[in-house]
């Protein structure tokens, strides 16, 4: 075992091979937190990812720390029980998009909702991978099976930030598997958030769904196509920085900053720490509206109290209160009787 | 006028009204009073699964049975001595169970309402006709009598202590248990203070005095009035010497789990979803968090099962409890557990099925599910509880078992088991057995499904331990080093080793008891909560000269090694159960013998003297050759529901 | 069977007996609808309820039409079969808190997401009644179990609302076991409105949680706790309707029009119509907000296509484009051969 | 120079290359040009669970073996006469199947490569070595042929149809099916009119052309040059005459259900949630909407189960099919179906477990599940496929119980069946039985839970019939009324009706087929897809004079009536099973024979050979009385894993 500072990404390695299609977007998330971790000062015993089943929950198996690739949209659920019992752990939930919001949706909820100190990762590429390419949660309406002569998808999709701030996540973030610097930067901000963190990450289903994010990848479109949040920050973006966001009433609109009508200072800024969720709510509906950027970065992070937390306290405050009464004590509380030899 | 009490060995009183009226508590309370002055006792509420029915509404009565005895009883009893019905429902639902003869308590007003009667399905009152004859019906108007006793509190200055009428009727059950503890010569000293520290609380304390008043005035009505041709007195029984109290089941299973807990070391997580008849673990083991217990109240059943195996996964001792349709939804994570091979503890608290069936009658069709209920060869071990007082020692040995072979093991109980209470012989501690999990630390050719030889149990290797850092899951794995493997050979190796460690569980089995004549006619199989009408039956058989014997089993799979050789020394097997012969069907399976049922599917516990009636005419049928008994009782009620 | 025009409360009755306890909201409930249902034009036998499990589910039982009492938590599942297959029918959908945002959170999502035209009753008591008493996910923190020495939950509650909104349900509803008249009126929008209807109730448990909605219902408070939404009205409240919601950039605030500072214009308007969401949202967070009202009334109404017309579409223009070939022309299609006697 | 070809009976060829690389289409179109030449053939794809594990490696081989005949065959062959091996792992993953003497034909450039070898861990080239010496080996550079037959492709003026190097080397699959081609003396004319299909899409128009090259210059290539010593011709096979097609497991599913929808005139509904091997009848259906077919993607199993009951509530044939995971999580709901009475079908098509198990593996391991798994006494009829060809008749004959007695039907397949293909006889859908579902209509004394005298069949009464309005729901209902019941005599007859409903399903079984001697030495008793060995091996044994016979169920809950008298004619009975002796278990407990097993739990199919060596030891004890045989072979894998 390492000093923390010494540790290497080869720490944080497996030796198992890497079995993902070639072109599929999860090496690149595997790389960059394999990157990462050593950074964050936890050694590899400490730290354990917990999966559920699809591609992206094959993530555990390469990691060099402890893994666990349970079953089919129960990892929050397990988590919760690690999480519960063991809070000196540092646990990570890697869990796709079906995962998380088809079969796991309500154990993803009532996880935010609780609060538990784990940072869940989404893999979110738009489709079932594993089941070779069936529409999931968060397709478009009319995707169609791959290969199949089906008609396409009649459900509408869900909104992912949406459902974290239902759940009142306290810590929303998104970031894109090619995009590794902001990446690696967004599991440091994850990392360092004592409460759950939803952390959505687009990511390339190269061979069923291949492309979904082309314009948040693509050189040229890319900085018109999203928005780098940062706190505090006014929302400005595109290739010249010559868009922003300004609120009219309740309702955002995309403005041209250099058509002069607005300036910089017109743009809404970022605030992280709106406890409202009313912000966030904001950058969440940008997805549905035609010719806005694609928020990424941190778009939520508010401090609130941790489940293990208050269930350790009670366990402590109640074993005080308890005034040492021994369990044999407890045995014979109550209503006894002896009957003599 | 005084009268010299009449000497009963035991008797049977039931106690019926309207849920929501204090009538369970009233039995209680004669329960407890009469185990305190060292009756051995047994005892059977029975409530509706609504909330609280309407008034007078047969589905609205709520129940108590109590039996107590000056010699040691297993069942709460198929016949009722004393019937106190407080209202024509009650007496409705519980008429067919009073012996001939027997005493019938009602309390009068009731009976004179229209409304009541018709609720009941009574077009006359009862109390007027000729249908209670072979009965000692005895009528008292108990509202007016407690008015009466309670006139002061309805006078008083303060207008916050004074009672309403209303608040005064409700007092009624206390002057009813008056009566009966009159009856049966017992002291009031125990529901005085009962009384006293249950109102102890804000808006509650003016309730203690007129309750004392009207237990009391109902003790001294029945004395000063003729109304009961005797008193009577069960004299205490001689049970093995210690100090006892009473207990039901799930709080046996919550101490029993405490328990384990403390020898093993082992930090306590309990989770579950409430559902009837298991929400009172979750109750029970919530309030002991100063004994370390974190409970966990879960979203869904599947949460529940799956915070436990994360738990486990951390290394506490993990439990979790629901019924038929929450253990349905537990299947699929406890097929994980299976795989990963992590100990935990997953308790059924039985109830009448199927889907949500009869949430609050007691039945025994989980085995199946329990045995072979998941998919793939996903095998381990399964137990069951057979009286409220052996939850404890149960339990504790799931526990064990759990984490000496790093197993998932099935716990069955059921609602009879789990709401019914028994004088519990309180164990010391220290006495225990051992419970030694036996944590992973050397990382020195550290593999996480390399095998103990012995119990083929994989090393436990928390999150947290240096140098064991590894991936476990769901997919096969390879022998030993626990890495995801597809090869053909490998698959076979590991489903033979699971299938094999839950067989040598078996050698944790101490021998069989086998109870009457080692060899003979017949001999009665049973498990779970049948235990006591077995044992009677069996006692009764006995006593009447048969060659019979009985066999209750604790361990559902495996099976007793030596379960066998001992079927073989009796002529005929017959197994009693509430369920449609499940045990008979493992038991045909395994040892190829023609074992027969008696199969009781009402939600109800199986009486002893349907056994004995089944039973004997089993006996009958080999002296005879003929079946002709059989039609005559044993199979009263599949007769009845020829079909 | 009746024609519509002549329907009265007792033809939507059953035989059965209720067994609620006495003094449960649930009976005002169940009058509310027995009374409102035969001015909706349906007659009893076009009409089917689906429940779950809980007291509040055993509804369907009172109802003289077509009923369901199915399994905990998976009434919108069941209904979502049924209202697939059987566009024809009138399906209402009963549920309680536990019912529906515990094990059944993960259905009710996908049921509005899909939207299909049911109407989702969610009797919220804040408890769980049937199994007598534990808090439910809508029970705020710190409740204790009834009857029981245990410490106060852990849990933080969901806010219904959000979790309707995070699943894009095109109507959202809210009123109150006691007041009838609203009841009615709002049981009749949520009947016209075609998509899923989510409507949610506050009810009162008696027995195990008495009183949770008091200031709702005590003549006194009331008027200063609710805030009637009418569309395109401003949001203006309390005995003497002196008060008032004002936006201040995104956040409400409660005004005082008496004060004078501020005039019935400043007031906030209703809009069920906004697309975005983000004027529910806002009402949404009055529940967490000291001080604030509570929203009752339609929180939002847009329309969205319906799950079971899409399908019935596909279906349509599948049968037209099939050009009418017979099953019997499917299987010997493809690759075939004949084997000659 | 062109041979005259050597007659064969039947062949087994193995195409393997990692996944992705085509070669299921390569064994694919093997198949079907066989099966249009006219012989009787099986199919056993197999891939990784791995959507695409890295080229190269062990676990990313996907192989596709077909064996064909002149004479009619069940299985997909123990043993291969042609191994298709791209790559060193291809090799390696596969050799151990090749007959002695066998034919290797390899792609010589991807032997040469270390890093192939070292991923399949070979040290040495086994082509330089002489492990191969025992087959006849042929080493071809098919990457070089390839780009020298498609060098045009690589020069076209157009950019856009231009082919890369990478593109062209993809074309080698079709070379190597060209010479496999060659060597059976197929026609190339089926394979390219399908390459002429395939590729008719935009921007893969531009691979028609290279494909059929490809496949042309392989044929071409082992014509002219000498490598094999010699051709082959395997006759077409003598099948009942009619129309034929090749058809899977699962798609045999779908098509059933389209039949007996459209004969019953019910519309389909079929919910799902993907899961491996079931995913495909999801697909299936899907396409197939203008048949009427509705299908739901649910959010997951549960909620797909309990759409199809909302919607045979509705009056749909309602569907839903998974594997086991799946159905584990749908049984709480399947209860809920079976309490409320409707009628419906539920497919597993099973996979290896426990837990996820081995998903692209089969097994027959979900029986006791499938009968057993479930909380309360809730029987259910259970019925499996035995073939790809009989997935149509027997869905469509569950289909036909599920609504003539109303109730939930269990129909168990595997991934084996699923994905295995077979020619089949296309039925007439004139000639099938009626399915004729009776819904209720009249109010004059309508009840929900009356009973039809002879299936016991609640009526069908769906929401929207005028004055047919009523309640059901999963708690315990009254005989007839169907309200909510708590009494105990009701809930024993309810139990009993839902328990006697199923026993009469067996009315509706035909007489047990006993193929081979009527009585004698051994039964060889089967179910599921063990069929094809079961039936090939009782054959050789009885072509070899022993005195057996097989019989396969299709029904396994309720059993065939004269299933015991059939058994009883017989001294012993073997029950070969992919699971741990899961038939076995209930035969056992019914007839209380000691029926005996062989049992292979490696996620593949039970061969032929493992059978017919079982057996004959097994007629060897008991001519000799002793056991040494035994030994030899038949336990051969349970002896490597001795624990
Ligand atoms: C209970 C259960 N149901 C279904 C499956 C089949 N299954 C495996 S992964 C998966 C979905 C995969 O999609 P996603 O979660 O988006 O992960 P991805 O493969 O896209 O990374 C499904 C349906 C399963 N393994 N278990
Ligand atoms: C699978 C399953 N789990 C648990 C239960 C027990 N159960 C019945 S109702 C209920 C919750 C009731 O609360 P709610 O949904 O709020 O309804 P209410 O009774 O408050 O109206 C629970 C946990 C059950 N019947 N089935
Ligand atoms: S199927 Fe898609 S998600 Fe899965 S490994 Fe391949 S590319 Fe990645
Ligand atoms: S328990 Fe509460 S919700 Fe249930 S019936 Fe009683 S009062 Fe109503
Ligand atoms: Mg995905
Ligand atoms: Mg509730």
């Amino acid at each position: 075992m390492k000093a923390a500072q010494t540790l290497t990404p080869e720490d944080f390695e497996s030796d198992q091979t890497v079995r993902w299609c070639p072109g599929c977007g999860d090496y690149a998330i595997l790389a960059s937190i394999k990157r990462t971790l050593p950074a964050l000062g936890r050694p590899p015993h400490e730290v354990a990812f917990i999966s559920g089943i699809g591609c992206s929950s094959r993530f555990p198996y390469y990691m060099g720390t402890y893994g666990f690739h349970t079953i089919h949209g129960r990892a929050p659920a397990i988590a919760t029980g690690l999480k519960a019992t063991r809070p000196d752990l540092d646990i990570w939930i890697v869990t796709g998009d079906g995962d998380s919001l088809s079969i796991g949706g309500n154990h993803l909820l009532h996880l935010f909702r609780r609060n538990l100190d784990v940072t869940l990762l989404l893999f979110n590429n738009q489709v079932y991978g594993l089941t070779k390419g069936q529409y999931s949660p968060t397709s478009p309406t009319g995707q169609k099976v791959v290969h199949k002569s089906m008609v396409g998808s009649i459900d509408t999709p869900f909104n992912p930030l949406r459902i974290a701030l239902a759940a009142n996540a306290p810590m929303i973030i998104r970031s894109i598997d090619r995009d590794l610097k902001h990446m690696g930067a967004m599991i440091r901000r994850a990392a360092e958030h004592h409460g759950a963190v939803f952390f959505e990450i687009y990511q390339d289903c190269h061979v069923f769904n291949g492309g979904a994010f082309a314009e948040f990848v693509d050189k040229n479109s890319k900085m018109d196509a999203m928005l780098y949040l940062e706190h505090g920050k006014p929302m400005i973006f595109g290739r010249e920085r010559d868009k922003a966001i300004r609120l009219d009433g309740l309702q955002p609109h995309v403005i041209d900053l250099k058509a002069g009508a607005y300036g910089a200072d017109d743009a809404l800024v970022h605030d992280e720490h709106d406890e409202s969720g009313l912000l966030a709510g904001i950058l969440a509906t940008f997805q549905e509206r035609k010719d806005f950027p694609r928020p990424v970065g941190v778009i939520r992070n508010i401090e609130r109290p941790c489940y293990e937390d208050m269930m350790a306290d009670q366990v402590n405050a109640e074993t005080e209160k308890g005034g040492g009464q021994t369990l044999q004590e407890l045995f014979e509380s109550g209503d006894t009787w002896e009957v003599e030899a | 006028m005084a009268k010299s009490a009449v000497e009963l060995q035991e008797a049977v009183i039931r106690f019926a009204d309207d849920s929501g009226t204090g009538m369970q508590v009233s039995g209680d309370q004669f329960a407890n009073t009469s185990a305190l002055f060292g009756n051995d006792l047994s005892t059977l509420p029975d409530f509706p699964a609504e909330i609280r029915a309407p008034a007078g509404t047969l589905h609205g009565i709520s129940s108590f049975q109590v039996r107590f005895s000056s010699k040691d009883i297993h069942t709460p009893g198929d016949q009722v001595d004393v019937l106190i019905a407080m209202n024509p429902a009650a007496l409705k639902m519980s008429l067919h169970l009073v012996k001939p003869n027997g005493i019938i308590l009602t309390n009068e007003p009731s009976f004179n309402s229209a409304k009541n009667l018709r609720l009941a399905g009574y077009d006359q009152n009862p109390l007027e006709t000729s249908d209670l004859d072979k009965y000692q019906v005895i009528t008292v108007d108990m509202i007016d009598l407690t008015n009466k006793a309670l006139e002061e509190f309805a006078k008083l200055e303060e207008e916050k202590d004074r009672l309403s009428k209303k608040e005064i009727d409700r007092a009624k059950n206390m002057f009813a248990l008056g009566m009966v503890f009159w009856l049966f010569n017992r002291p009031l000293e125990h529901t005085v203070k009962w009384i006293q520290t249950y109102f102890d609380r804000p808006n509650r304390r003016k309730y203690i005095e007129p309750n004392i008043a009207a237990l009391k005035a109902g003790h001294i009505y029945a004395e000063a009035t003729d109304l009961f041709a005797a008193s009577y007195e069960v004299k205490p029984a001689i049970l093995q010497p210690g100090k006892y109290r009473n207990i039901n089941g799930n709080t046996g299973l919550a101490f029993g789990l405490l328990a384990a807990s403390q020898k093993s070391g082992l930090p306590l997580f309990y989770s579950g979803y409430p559902i009837t008849p298991a929400s009172a673990i979750l109750h029970e083991l919530a309030s002991y968090k100063r004994f370390g217990a974190r409970t966990f109240q879960a979203e869904d059943e599947i949460a529940a099962m799956c915070a436990a195996v994360g738990a486990a996964y951390g290394g506490s001792l993990a439990v979790t409890a629901s019924s038929g349709p929450g253990i349905a939804l537990k299947q699929e994570a406890l097929s994980l557990a299976i795989s990963v091979e992590l100990p935990m503890i997953v308790c059924n608290i039985q109830r009448g099925g199927p889907s949500t069936g009869l949430p609050t009658k007691t039945e025994q069709s989980d085995l199946f599910q329990a045995i072979g209920g998941r998919h793939g060869e996903s095998p381990l071990p399964v137990l069951a509880t057979s009286r409220p007082s052996d939850c404890f020692d149960v339990i504790y040995e799931a526990a064990r078992i759990a984490v000496k072979y790093m197993t998932p093991v099935l716990l069955l109980s059921d609602g009879y088991l789990g709401n019914g209470t028994e004088p519990w012989p309180i164990p010391d501690l220290s006495s225990l057995p051992d419970i030694q999990p036996q944590f992973a630390a050397d990382p020195e050719g550290f593999e996480p499904y390399s095998r103990d030889p012995a119990t083929l149990a994989r090393p436990w290797a928390v999150p947290g331990t240096p140098g064991l850092e590894h991936r476990i899951g769901g997919l096969e794995k390879e022998d030993g080093s626990g890495n995801v493997s597809y090869d053909s050979d490998n698959h076979e190796k590991m489903t033979l080793y699971r299938a094999e460690k839950v067989q040598r569980v078996a050698r944790e089995i101490p021998p069989t008891k086998v109870d009457g004549d080692p060899e003979g006619d017949l001999l009665i199989l049973g498990w779970g909560s049948s235990y006591g009408s077995i044992r009677a039956a069996t006692d009764q058989l006995l006593a009447k000269g048969s060659s019979v014997a009985r066999v209750h089993l604790r361990w559902l799979n495996p099976l007793p090694n030596d379960l066998g050789e001992i079927l073989k020394r009796f002529k005929r097997i017959l197994i009693p159960e509430m369920n449609l012969g499940q045990l008979r069907h493992y038991i045909r399976a395994k040892y190829l013998i023609d074992a027969e049922g008696f199969n009781k599917v009402q939600g109800q516990p199986i009486f002893a003297s349907e056994i004995v009636c089944k039973a004997e005419s089993m006996l009958d049928e080999q002296k005879r050759g003929a079946s002709a008994i059989n039609e005559s009782c044993t199979n009263a009620h599949a007769r009845r529901f020829r079909i």
